[in-house]
């Protein structure tokens, strides 16, 4: 059957198949929306500041597959999530929405990250599991840690889910994290979202490994290399490691090579460090297409359906930037509240 | 009441609370199998085990930031960081992450956990063992940083420090571990994080301070009053972070000279901070200059007995100072 | 003379002395193919190449350890941290490590090397991306700390740093790179580390500032001659270690009223240390109360652009409170 | 032949030959002669300690074989050492004097690594190129890497060697040092000496990872383990490593399984975490012994020799502590002395 992308078709990857892995057509239905809602905030996202109306943009586009995909495998109300900044796509699957996103994105009062306090992108949610973060790299690698310890000593059956930057993996902290979390035998998998560059510094001068999940056996468990691309290949991988730490067996360090679309942040300016053609090449392994590709070669979802459902994903996207832009902005006065506890805290 | 040394109120505390409450896990290096360099856990992984006594790599940060973790997830985490010079490594989880949990989030989440540190000098500890650090971690709004300096106080604040819903660094001046003995009562209670404390009254100065120093001053303030009739009051700051510029500044105000005493370096140390209140808010009050004595401005205490001593306040320099102060 | 802005003026000096000094080399994240986050050293990877011009992997331990390294081995490392507020995970290399090589060896070995960090808020950087550090790094005795606020200041002192025998932390306001704009000599000239400069003469009160609010001070102090015709002093305290206290000591003297501003958290802020002294030295000589104005003590300015202006003492306040000052 | 310590002899390695190494009689003796004073360093230290005149020791003994083998691949006055403070005789190859030792250990105003300033066994000397090291645990591993970057940016023919316990392999700064010396491959080598403690914490708390070299792969390196107690062995993996640097290949963790016979510090008291049994079975494995023992049997040191040199040295130490003792204590008012530059430095 020809391919209606041209080349991408011949890109798909087979490796997994998604019966296999126990997905049914809901999920592979969920997990593509999930996929073109974060697309589709992200590009809300930068055109909202271009408008002036956004100042600051940390864009997912690229990484949709690895996050959804490896996100996926978690359990809302039982696991826990540590993403970083980047993240967009593994909020949306544990459960936050547009509304609260763009609530972040304007600094709004009702932003559940942080009350407009953080910057946007700065993820955080107790009701959600949602562990916040700050923007200081690789901080939340020992937090992670540290929660799974918890979970283990009390005898939970969570699994903690742990996203960084290849970038992230040269700071001291997160070596420290993953060595106790290797002594520890915690439930957690560490994922590291690949995408060749910490802002304009290039892979090769971050490590002089090829692959980030070499590393992994330092730290005495597996490190295994996925195609981020392949949301249903992310998903795999994620599967076995979350079985893997419900059962006891400890951590897995998960490897997802993976591209970023856009600059680093809407303050960046990429031209410095990559060509374009570099981006546009790129953009042919783009894990959204190659999902809709997959949905199409297995019968899931037509050409067509999938032009509408942009439609209505992005009519929804609209209406929650609409929702939130209206919404109140925090008190000035509120500047010195919850240095420490009020004593009303749930 | 019992007498008991600084090291054995906190021993006998954190047992207290680890036996009460299943959540108190307490982790930090050689805390378990060797119970400490200082003894403080002494025989706590034979009781309680090793699930709740960790001994963990040497790793500050890492102690810190699991510490996050295990508060954000329904432990009460107690780190011990082995000597206080050592928790440096461990500064960005606690500016960035131990501090700002709550306010980052709006007060969604918050961190109850303890990190414990032996701190200051006089014990031989050279450049690395002696380090004052309270300045740097007094200026982090978020944290709140205590230093008892009693075996009463230690208990009291202990005890209030795992039960509050907010970061505690729980700064223990080494040397008065073994030194300084006293009674505390066998029933719980507590002593308020926030409250300075008016260790011995009197009105004709007063003496602000904390940790060794005010013990230094109290033996300084006796000879004082035996020597020459001038009667010192001694203000025991005890908590860095919130400062009780209350107490304070109602003893200054009463007796209407006020000496600052701090062994960590003079310059940009806490010690600042109280002088420049005092000066705020009752310079009118005053009748006579602000004193502020501190450790010289050098890296620290030399391993050599003269230069250790060379660094550190006595109570003959302090003596002399109050006398001046009283006379002026 | 040419007129340039902060982020010029570091730019140009930087480039000129690696065009001079084969032994000066830079690194940080993102400094060689991107130039760096604010352009501080663009173009310069072309110009001096890799080995000169180090990108380096995100760890700014590693980044101020591997400088010490170099300036042991006879090179002039000038590191770059990309926002101070990352600077943290280096504390342990900035206490332990750079402030005390001297020290610590007896002076066998010395550390030439300057850490560059822009610091300070106003831009819309939020909790970690606007905070002020000087009061931290202030406290370490062996480490100089500068804060130049003018293009002239920055060239000055960036050459001075450089060529310091000792490690200086060179903070930089990133409000300032773009704001503020100034001539600056052609010719070579040094900026003394350790010496503040009265920016405005007057004689009605001394106002004690640097960084950002070094410029709302100016601002304040001419709209308060001109509409009040009461002088005001400025005195930018440009080094924060070694404190020029004569420099602040002689205006306070002779104008009898002072007051400190600076944005970072006020309690135990860089600004306690300089009301201290001022208590401590010129207390008789003052006509009416120290007045100490610093940001609030919560962990830092809010992303949203109120909660930032909530935070950041404006000229507004400044000129209230210099006038009330002036009245006393 | 029968050996004449019983069962030591069955334990003597044969893997490595000192000639194959290119190593004469004379260097075996200069070897030997270096490890026997570590260790009557270290006695003599203890009896001071005991005398009330030596207030802290850090004990070498049963690191003698790891760190004369490691260090005697590295050429004085122009090659670097960065040694942690168990290395007693690290810095006696590098030049140190028991004299000098002694008075680190009196604090003497003469004390070359601080005049007094630092506990005793914190080595440093410009002259010698012996980098000053602190306390905090790993610190030095981002300076040895800054130093061999510049060694190699300068053109430099050096080889940097820098020594640590296993624990600090945990720290951030471990991680980070050596991540930067992968990337730039430079000339330096890392030399774990593997007591199997931190103080009282056992390896399998500190990693868990069978071998520390074992995390020479993710820096991009090779990792060696050698038999720390086989002073020959350890010359050898230390001579490919020092040849492969000054080769511009780039840098290698060796690690040397070792044991310290005595407290970590002379503060300690290690009945709590080790049994006497494991102490003496490791004794077993001295690595002065066994190479006592290599000596005779490749025919270049008779017993009653060693019996005679062990009282030549002694005296030597003796004298030395002496001398130290004598010597001026530092003065008191130099404590504000050298916070900066005094403008007088060489
Ligand atoms: C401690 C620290 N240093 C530097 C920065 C600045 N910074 C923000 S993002 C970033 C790059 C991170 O790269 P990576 O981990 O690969 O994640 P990516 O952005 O590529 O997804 C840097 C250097 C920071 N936030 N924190
Ligand atoms: C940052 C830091 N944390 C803790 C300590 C206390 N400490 C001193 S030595 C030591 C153990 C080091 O063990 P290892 O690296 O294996 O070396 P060994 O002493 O066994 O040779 C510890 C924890 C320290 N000096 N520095
Ligand atoms: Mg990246
Ligand atoms: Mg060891």
């Amino acid at each position: 059957m020809p391919s209606e992308d041209g080349d991408v078709a011949t890109r798909v990857t087979t490796a997994a198949s998604h019966e296999a892995l126990g997905l049914g057509e809901d999920d592979l239905l969920s997990i593509h929306r999930t996929m073109l809602t974060a697309r589709l905030v992200d590009e809300a996202s930068f055109r909202l500041n271009r408008q002036g109306k956004a100042p600051f943009v940390v864009p997912v586009s690229g990484h949709e597959g690895c996050q959804v995909g490896t996100a996926w495998a978690l359990r809302r109300g039982q696991d826990i999530w540590v993403p970083y900044y980047r993240d967009v796509a593994v909020v949306l699957v544990a459960g936050m929405t547009p509304v609260e996103i763009f609530l972040g994105l304007f600094a709004k009062a009702d932003d559940p990250s942080s009350g407009g306090r953080q910057m946007p992108s700065h993820w955080g949610s107790r009701r959600l599991g949602i562990i916040s973060h700050s923007s200081p790299i690789a901080t939340q690698v020992p937090h992670a840690a540290g929660i799974a310890y918890a979970a283990k000593y009390r005898k939970e059956d969570a699994v903690v889910g742990c996203w960084f930057g290849e970038g992230a993996t040269s700071e001291g902290a997160w070596h420290e994290g993953m060595n106790f979390a290797g002594i520890h035998k915690l439930p957690i998998v560490f994922i590291c979202e690949n995408n060749q560059y910490a802002i304009s510094v290039a892979q090769a001068k971050q490590m002089a490994v090829e692959n980030v999940a070499d590393r992994g056996p330092a730290y005495g468990f597996p490190g295994v290399v996925v195609d981020g691309s392949d949301v249903i290949a992310c998903y795999g991988a994620m599967r076995t490691a979350v079985d893997r730490a419900r059962a006891g067996e400890g951590p897995t360090l998960i490897e997802a090579k993976t591209y970023r679309f856009f600059p680093h942040t809407s303050d960046d300016d990429d031209r410095s460090y990559r060509t374009r053609e570099e981006v546009e090449a790129a953009k042919h392994r783009d894990p959204l297409h190659l999902f809709e590709h997959y949905l199409r070669k297995v019968g899931v979802l037509e050409k067509s359906a999938v032009d509408e459902l942009a439609v209505e994903v992005k009519a929804e996207v609209d209406k929650a930037v609409d929702q939130a832009w209206s919404a109140p902005d925090p008190e000035p006065s509120s500047l010195t509240r919850h240095v420490f506890s009020e004593g009303d805290e749930a | 009441m019992t007498e008991k040394n600084v090291v054995t109120a906190i021993h006998d505390t954190l047992h207290e609370r680890m036996a009460a409450d299943e959540r108190v896990v307490i982790l930090g290096e050689d805390i378990a199998t060797r119970g400490g360099v200082f003894r403080v856990t002494q025989g706590f992984l034979d009781e309680f085990g090793e699930e709740r006594v960790i001994d963990t790599p040497i790793a500050e940060g890492m102690i810190v930031g699991v510490a996050v973790g295990m508060a954000l997830h329904g432990l009460l985490p107690v780190a011990e960081i082995e000597f206080a010079d050592f928790i440096h490594p461990a500064f960005d989880q606690m500016v960035s992450e131990v501090s700002r949990m709550r306010y980052r989030t709006n007060g969604d989440f918050g961190l109850p956990m303890v990190v414990r540190a032996p701190y200051g000098g006089g014990v031989h500890g050279a450049l690395y063992h002696s380090q004052s650090i309270e300045a740097f971690y007094g200026h982090i709004p978020g944290l709140k940083v205590v230093v008892p300096s009693t075996p009463y106080d230690a208990t009291g604040m202990l005890r209030a420090a795992i039960d509050d819903p907010d970061p505690v660094l729980f700064l223990e001046h080494k040397r008065t571990y073994r030194l300084i003995k006293g009674d505390v009562p066998d029933e719980p209670f507590v002593v308020p994080i926030g409250k300075a404390d008016v260790k011995r009254e009197g009105d004709d100065l007063s003496v602000i301070s904390y940790g060794l120093m005010l013990h230094v001053c109290l033996e300084a303030a006796s000879r004082l009053q035996d020597q020459e009739g001038v009667k010192a009051e001694v203000v025991d700051v005890r908590t860095i972070n919130p400062l009780d510029t209350e107490t304070i500044l109602t003893s200054v105000r009463k007796t209407g000279k006020a000496m600052v005493v701090y062994e960590d370096n003079r310059t940009y140390g806490a010690g600042a901070e109280i002088a420049a209140t005092i000066a705020e808010e009752a310079m009118f009050d005053l009748d006579g200059p602000i004193v502020r004595i501190g450790g010289p401005d050098v890296p620290a205490m030399g391993f050599a007995t003269n230069l250790e001593h060379a660094f550190l306040p006595d109570a003959d320099r302090i003596y002399t100072h109050m006398l001046e102060l009283a006379r002026f």
